[in-house]
């Protein structure tokens, strides 16, 4: 195994843990952190990919898709915040309550 | 695209357009209502002499508009959907009349009910002429629609019950008719109505499909023709503003179903093969126990407008028992019933609502002494009455008496028994109504003083019933003349046994 | 706070305990899925086929027309450039969304800020603003690039913001202008390179440099302040600091419209 | 500069993202002009889809390279009968609901921000169908999630927010798993571009794996059973016109890039068992989306639920469409129900918007005789119920006849029977909503004048779902164009 196919591996496991943390924890800020926790998987995944290739240089693509989707995580991730941040105002919880439809 | 080509479309849209238009229309404007009501049903009337003259010799209308790539919306005038085209508008034109004075008064919005009266009276129009099933499905459909909201027109919880019954068991019907036709349209890949049929090269490998699609269609129309067990939502209907129930029982969505099932065995299967593939022994059965079980159920109803309503459930199957019967002169009788019991029931809607409307008398016990208050709508009533029951010379027996030569004339001599015991029930439930009226001494509480002026009622209630009256005497005497029902149900019935 | 959290602690552990009983189910679940998921994963890498070094080579075969030396920094700004317009838009989108949300802004300092912070935020803060400018700057050919120099910048504005609590009074008039002027820029630049060359953010080969600096230039103002901006999490001046928590609950239902 | 050289065939597409784009950070930068960007962008857009309609109708789909750079190292933007009609029906449907959304917020403080947040989700639904480049239909599929929940909390009401965030949630959880997938695809073929990945050779199991990533990413974002549990409370409580685009647009944005790929990569190397899965989760959603909505207390909820009901028609798409000889038949079926059910759910949930703006709630039982009060809106509501139920003559109808005429010719008469049966239900839960309607009700409390652009703009839309019925052929024929399927 090379050793840029051990960060994918290490990228698809973070992937993982933060699918488990988004589903088993109920306190949003847990919930948002797990996202990022995936979030970074995925672009470990993307890097590690990029150094794949037979030459020297890696592939600059996947870099560029990984600066594209960190920018769109933080942009995620603020509006979620933000977003938790009202819900605590309003509903004095952060959690997602369970007594609404479905 | 000639002339010829667009005119079935114009007839529809006589109707369609001013609906529309009328929807639109602020409440107040009364004058512009009436006029556009009035003006629509005046046009189509004029376009249908037309269209009667063509079809008479043999010059075809047809308007054809792709929808989807191996399927088209067809209008077509033939003989058959001339004839119930003509019987639609006149009715149309007359219940238009009755029902601007008769919800003069009316809480409720007016330009909603006639915007949905048009669309109603424009559905009916559009399945009479449609060419094929999926055009008759989606006039079909409209119609359902555009009814509801006649029926809970009122909006009191037993009109809203009496709409959901009525949904329930139309949307149900609709279903298995929708399902019917899209499995006959992937079996055999047309769905157009040919004079005479057009399964009977598929016949041989579908036999088992034919029969159960035939089921699918027939109990979808059945429910709207209130075939027993689909009748349900008719009596309860009863709810409904007079001129609605006028229009349901004698133009619009009974006669849909009727003329479904005509339109089913004729033009569809053809009925020498539904013959051969058993199917019309059940349906006459059906139909024969539905006259039966509506007028026996008839008998027992106080409320004159239920009674009415069972007795639509039963008369309407005349025309479904016609069509079971293989032979033409069977067919004549069982088509010809579809223009004679428009007549006769409307008018006997139009007499209901006219007492209703104008002493308060709902049930039959209260009818005492009715004739001498209003005499007119009582003659209209009790000739139609009469030629319910089959009273030579009036129309319901030139029916009756179709009827049963044909039956004889196929073999089947129990629908002899079938058509003598109605009419012993029809008299049964009709004449004392009758006796009551003319000759009972009213009740001290009715009041005997005239209304208000020289006419017993506002004279656009007196005219349409006393004109469908005589329309159903009309029918009846001049039954031999050119263009009278009965001459054209010949017509239909010799097109349709041509080779 | 430490007291009144032992205080609390037994019963949140029973509500632990309840909730994790009920869940325990669930939570196995889950991690069956999740490990299948992984191992699925895992195999799929395993097999994948051996990389392709396409796009590498595409990529130098056009590096000398990209106008950028850089090859990632040609891949976002020319190669891909629409992928990154429609990302400005996402960060702009974003920071409107967390102004909706959140309307008070959460500056709220208590106290005068101390001399020591104001101290450390005037020597860092011409760093900033230098480094940022560099980033930019080097991006054409090394390393960097406008997302970087923009994150920089916005440390800076972010520790403005912490340690004075106030925002410059520039700001009210020029953070919208400052917030949109990146996506604004590349979208006109996009549409005048699509009159010129006829198609959507082809550069002219001459001025492909000098466009992409000055989209990157104005990317960066907008993504340093749009960051500050969603750290702080509301929008500047609209509700004074005094006022501070307000429960802002909108309703289209009822009549508390201001018509 | 003339118009016609502005706006060449060529640079149509470009024009069409960049336009609502251009409002959308004007609307930022501007707030004062929101409205007016807003119309503008209302006004042009459709224009602007005409144009690009007309172009192709004639002379066929077009592929533009952004920036001159050819696949597979630039993005394209691709142009063809199915895309065109997506950008159609979004273009009619942001068209007429911009202008019923202007009475809705006016005066209100939250419109500041609506029009830019609308603008950006406007340029991400045409950003995404124009799109033929995967990682760039994940950055759109982010502009939209995003701008979609920030437009769900807009109303700040509790359960809004929980709703926003829910949705927030698993939308990002779906843009992942999509990412994930893309990485990939990526590295197994070395390109993004969806045309080129067409043509690359046999599946491996990395692309079935990327495939299954894919589709479940877009599957949660699509709200298809039992991924759906989000999509209720999310369109129960966004105010109306979002609602309104929610339902009809964003649901469907994810739907279009799975059936793009499904079409176009997938479908040679995906077992028939996957389609009838999808088919079978398509019957559940139908079943319990209607008996959700014949449940519910409120009248958004209804619409709501009905929406998860529709969603599951459209997936029965899958297994119709492998049926031998009817597969086009089932691809017409499906993208017809999609067209219909956008304009009729729009105009119901802008009709059920305005009942709540004139009676201040929308409990449905306590909304009697409410048909004398809103009689347009009530009309609206009903000619849109007919499409949704699928009765003639409308689009709904249209749809479902093509989908029996493909199950019954295909062999598999269970789903006809499970759409007839999806047909009832629906009937029962709108017209349970309207035996209240119709009802006499002597006074009706707390009512207040109802703008009658927002009845009339819904009214156009549920008329749109009509017409729908009456023009399939021209419809379908658009459809063909480029031969997507």
């Amino acid at each position: 195994m090379t050793v840029p196919n051990m960060y994918a591996l290490v990228g698809v496991g973070l992937l993982c843990m933060g699918l488990y943390g988004l589903v088993m924890h109920s306190h949003l800020v847990r919930k948002i952190l797990a996202l990022n926790v995936s979030g970074s998987g995925v672009f470990l995944f993307l890097v590690a990919l990029a150094d794949q290739t037979p030459g020297p240089t890696p592939d600059p693509v996947p870099h560029a898709m990984v600066l594209t989707g960190i920018v769109v995580a933080v942009s995620a991730t603020a509006l979620a915040l933000a977003l938790a941040c009202r819900i605590q105002q309003v509903n004095g919880t952060l959690r997602l309550s369970d007594n609404e439809p479905e | 695209m000639t002339f010829d080509n667009w005119l079935p479309l114009l007839i529809l849209l006589t109707s369609l357009l001013p609906g529309i238009v009328i929807f639109v229309l602020p409440e107040e404007r009364i004058g512009w209502r009436t006029g556009l009501n009035m003006g629509g049903a005046t046009l189509k009337l004029m376009l249908i002499g037309i269209l009667i003259w063509g079809v008479r010799h043999e010059h075809s209308y047809e308007t054809r508009i792709p929808i989807l790539p191996n399927i088209e919306l067809v209008l077509n005038a033939d003989a058959m959907s001339v004839m119930m085209t003509a019987l639609s508008s006149v009715l149309w034109f007359l219940t238009t009349l009755y029902a601007i004075a008769y919800l003069e008064t009316s809480p409720q919005s007016r330009s909603r009910f006639f915007g949905f009266f048009s669309l109603c009276v424009s559905s009916t129009i559009g399945l009479a002429l449609a060419g094929n099933l999926l055009t008759f499905l989606m006039f079909y459909e409209m119609l359902t629609l555009s009814t509801y909201p006649l029926v809970v027109f009122r909006g009191t919880p037993e009109s809203m019950r009496a709409g959901r019954t009525y949904i329930a068991y139309t949307i149900g019907g609709g279903a298995a008719f929708l399902a019917g036709v899209a499995w006959l349209k992937a079996l055999v890949g047309s769905v157009a109505f040919t004079e005479g049929g057009m399964l009977a090269p598929y016949v041989g490998v579908y036999a088992t499909q034919l029969r159960f699609i035939f089921l699918l269609m027939i109990a979808g129309l059945g429910v709207k023709a209130a075939l027993v067990p689909l009748h349900g939502w008719l009596p309860k209907a009863m709810v409904a503003p007079a001129p609605v129930s006028a229009l349901l029982h004698a133009v619009a969505v009974v006669k849909a179903g009727a003329f479904g099932i005509v339109r089913v065995v004729y033009d569809v299967y053809g009925i020498e093969l539904s013959g051969e593939l058993g199917l019309l022994q059940p349906l006459a059965i059906v139909a024969a126990f539905t006259i039966v079980y509506g007028s026996v159920r008839a008998l027992f109803q106080d409320e004159l407008k239920k009674r009415l309503a069972y007795s639509t459930v039963s008369q309407v199957s005349y025309i479904a028992l016609g069509a079971s019967v293989i032979g033409p002169v069977a067919t004549i009788g069982g088509i010809v019933h579809l223009v004679h019991q428009g007549l006769m029931k409307i008018t006997l809607f139009f007499c209901a609502g006219n007492f209703a409307e104008t002493t308060g008398v709902h049930h039959i016990r209260e009818m005492n002494g009715i004739g001498r208050r209003m005499p007119w709508t009582m003659v209209a009533f009790t000739m139609a009455s009469l030629g319910m029951i089959g009273v030579p010379p009036l129309a319901g027996f030139i029916s009756k008496w179709y009827l049963a030569t044909g039956a004889l004339a196929a073999n089947k001599p129990w629908v002899i028994a079938i058509l003598v015991a109605s009419s012993l029930l029809n008299a049964a439930y009709f004449l004392p109504i009758i006796y009551r009226g003319w000759f009972r001494e009213p009740a001290e509480s009715v009041s005997t003083e005239s209304h208000a002026g020289l006419l017993e009622t506002h004279w656009m209630l007196l005219i349409p019933p006393l004109i469908t009256a005589l329309l159903a005497l009309l029918a009846g005497v001049l039954a031999d003349a050119p263009f009278s029902p009965l001459e054209w149900a010949r017509l239909i019935a010799e097109r349709e046994y041509r080779p | 706070m430490t007291t009144e959290f032992s205080k609390k602690l037994p019963e949140i552990m029973t509500r632990r305990s309840a909730e994790s009983l009920l869940s325990r189910s669930g939570q196995a679940m889950t991690i069956i899925g999740v490990s299948l998921l992984a191992l699925i994963l895992g195999y799929s890498l395993w097999t994948l086929p051996p990389f392709s070094d396409r796009m590498v080579t595409l990529v130098s075969d056009n590096m000398a027309i990209s106008g950028v030396e850089n090859p990632v920094t040609a891949v976002l700004l020319n190669f891909r450039g629409y992928d990154t317009l429609l990302e400005i838009g996402v960060l702009l989108l974003a920071v409107v969304a967390v102004f909706s949300i959140a309307p008070s802004p959460a500056l709220l300092a208590t106290s005068p800020p101390s001399p020591m912070a104001t101290l450390l935020l005037r020597l860092l803060l011409p760093f900033v603003v230098l480094v940022g400018g560099y980033i930019l700057w080097v991006g054409s050919y090394a390393p960097g690039g406008a997302f970087q120099a923009g994150a920089v910048l916005a440390a800076g504005g972010i520790l403005f913001t912490t340690v004075t609590a106030r925002w410059h009074p520039l700001a009210n008039k020029a953070i919208p202008f400052a917030m949109g002027a990146g996506l604004l820029i590349f979208v006109l630049v996009a549409l005048a390179t699509m009159m010129v060359t006829g198609n959507f953010l082809q550069y002219p080969e001459t001025r492909a440099g000098m466009l992409i600096l000055l989209i990157e230039a104005a990317a960066t103002m907008s993504i340093a302040v749009i960051l500050t901006l969603l750290f702080v999490g509301g929008e500047p001046g609209e509700i004074s600091p005094a006022q501070g928590e307000n429960k802002h609950t909108v309703s289209f239902n009822k009549e508390n419209r201001s018509e | 500069m003339s118009l016609n050289e502005v706006l060449q065939p060529m640079s149509l597409p470009a024009w069409l993202v960049a336009l609502p784009l251009l409002a959308a950070g004007l609307s930022v930068v501007m707030p004062r002009c929101s409205v007016w960007t807003a119309f503008f962008s209302a006004i042009t857009t459709p224009f602007l889809v005409v144009c690009l309609g007309r172009e192709i109708f004639f002379h066929g789909s077009i592929e533009i390279h952004v920036g001159g750079w050819q696949t597979p190292l630039g993005i394209s933007l691709y142009a063809d009968g199915l895309s065109t009609a997506m950008l159609g029906v979004t273009a009619l449907v942001f068209g007429i609901v911009t202008f019923y959304a202007r009475p809705y917020f006016s005066g209100h403080a939250v419109a500041r921000h609506f029009w830019p947040l609308w603008l950006f989700l406007w340029s991400a639904l045409n950003a995404l169908f124009l799109s033929a480049d995967i990682f760039n239909l994940y950055v759109t599929l982010e502009l939209l999630g995003l701008s979609a929940v920030a437009l769900v909390a807009l109303s700040q009401t509790g359960d809004a927010l929980t709703a926003a965030m829910r949705y927030l949630l698993v939308s990002l959880t779906g843009s992942l798993m999509y990412l994930m997938g893309v990485a990939f695809l990526y590295a197994a073929n070395g390109t993004l571009s969806l045309k080129m990945l067409a043509i690359v050779g046999p599946a491996s199991p990395s692309v079935v794996t990327a495939f299954a990533l894919m589709a479940a990413g877009l599957i949660m974002k699509s709200a298809l059973f039992p991924m759906h549990f989000w999509l209720p409370p999310a369109h129960a409580n966004a105010p109306a016109p979002v609602s309104a685009v929610l339902s009809a647009l964003v649901v469907k944005a994810s739907f279009y890039i799975l059936v793009r790929l499904w079409v176009m990569l997938f479908e040679p190397s995906i077992p028939a068992i996957v389609a009838q899965l999808l088919g079978i989760l398509g019957m559940a959603a139908i079943i319990w989306g209607s008996v959700q909505a014949l449940l519910a207390e409120r009248l958004k909820l209804l619409v709501a639920y009905s929406t998860v009901a529709q969603i599951g028609y459209l997936f029965l798409v899958f297994p119709l469409s492998l049926l031998p000889q009817v597969g086009k038949t089932a691809w017409q079926g499906g993208l017809y129900f999609l067209f219909s059910h956008a304009c009729a759910k729009s105009a119901v949930f802008l009709a059920a918007g305005t009942v709540i703006h004139t009676f201040g709630h929308d409990r449905i039982n306590e909304l009697h005789g409410i048909v004398r009060r809103l009689p347009v809106s009530m009309f609206a509501f009903g000619l849109a119920g007919v499409s949704l139920i699928g009765l003639p003559p409308s689009g709904g109808f249209i749809a479902k006849w093509l989908y029996l005429n493909a199950s019954l010719s295909g062999g598999q008469w269970w789903w006809g029977v499970l759409i007839i049966l999806g047909g009832l239900m629906s009937t029962a839960y709108i017209f349970r909503f309207f035996s209240r309607a119709f009802s006499h009700s002597e006074e009706i409390v707390g009512e207040r004048p109802a703008p009658r652009g927002m009845e009339w703009t819904a009214f156009t839309l549920a008329l749109c779902s009509l017409i729908l019925g009456l023009i399939p052929g021209s419809v379908i024929k658009m459809l063909e164009i480029g031969n997507p399927f």
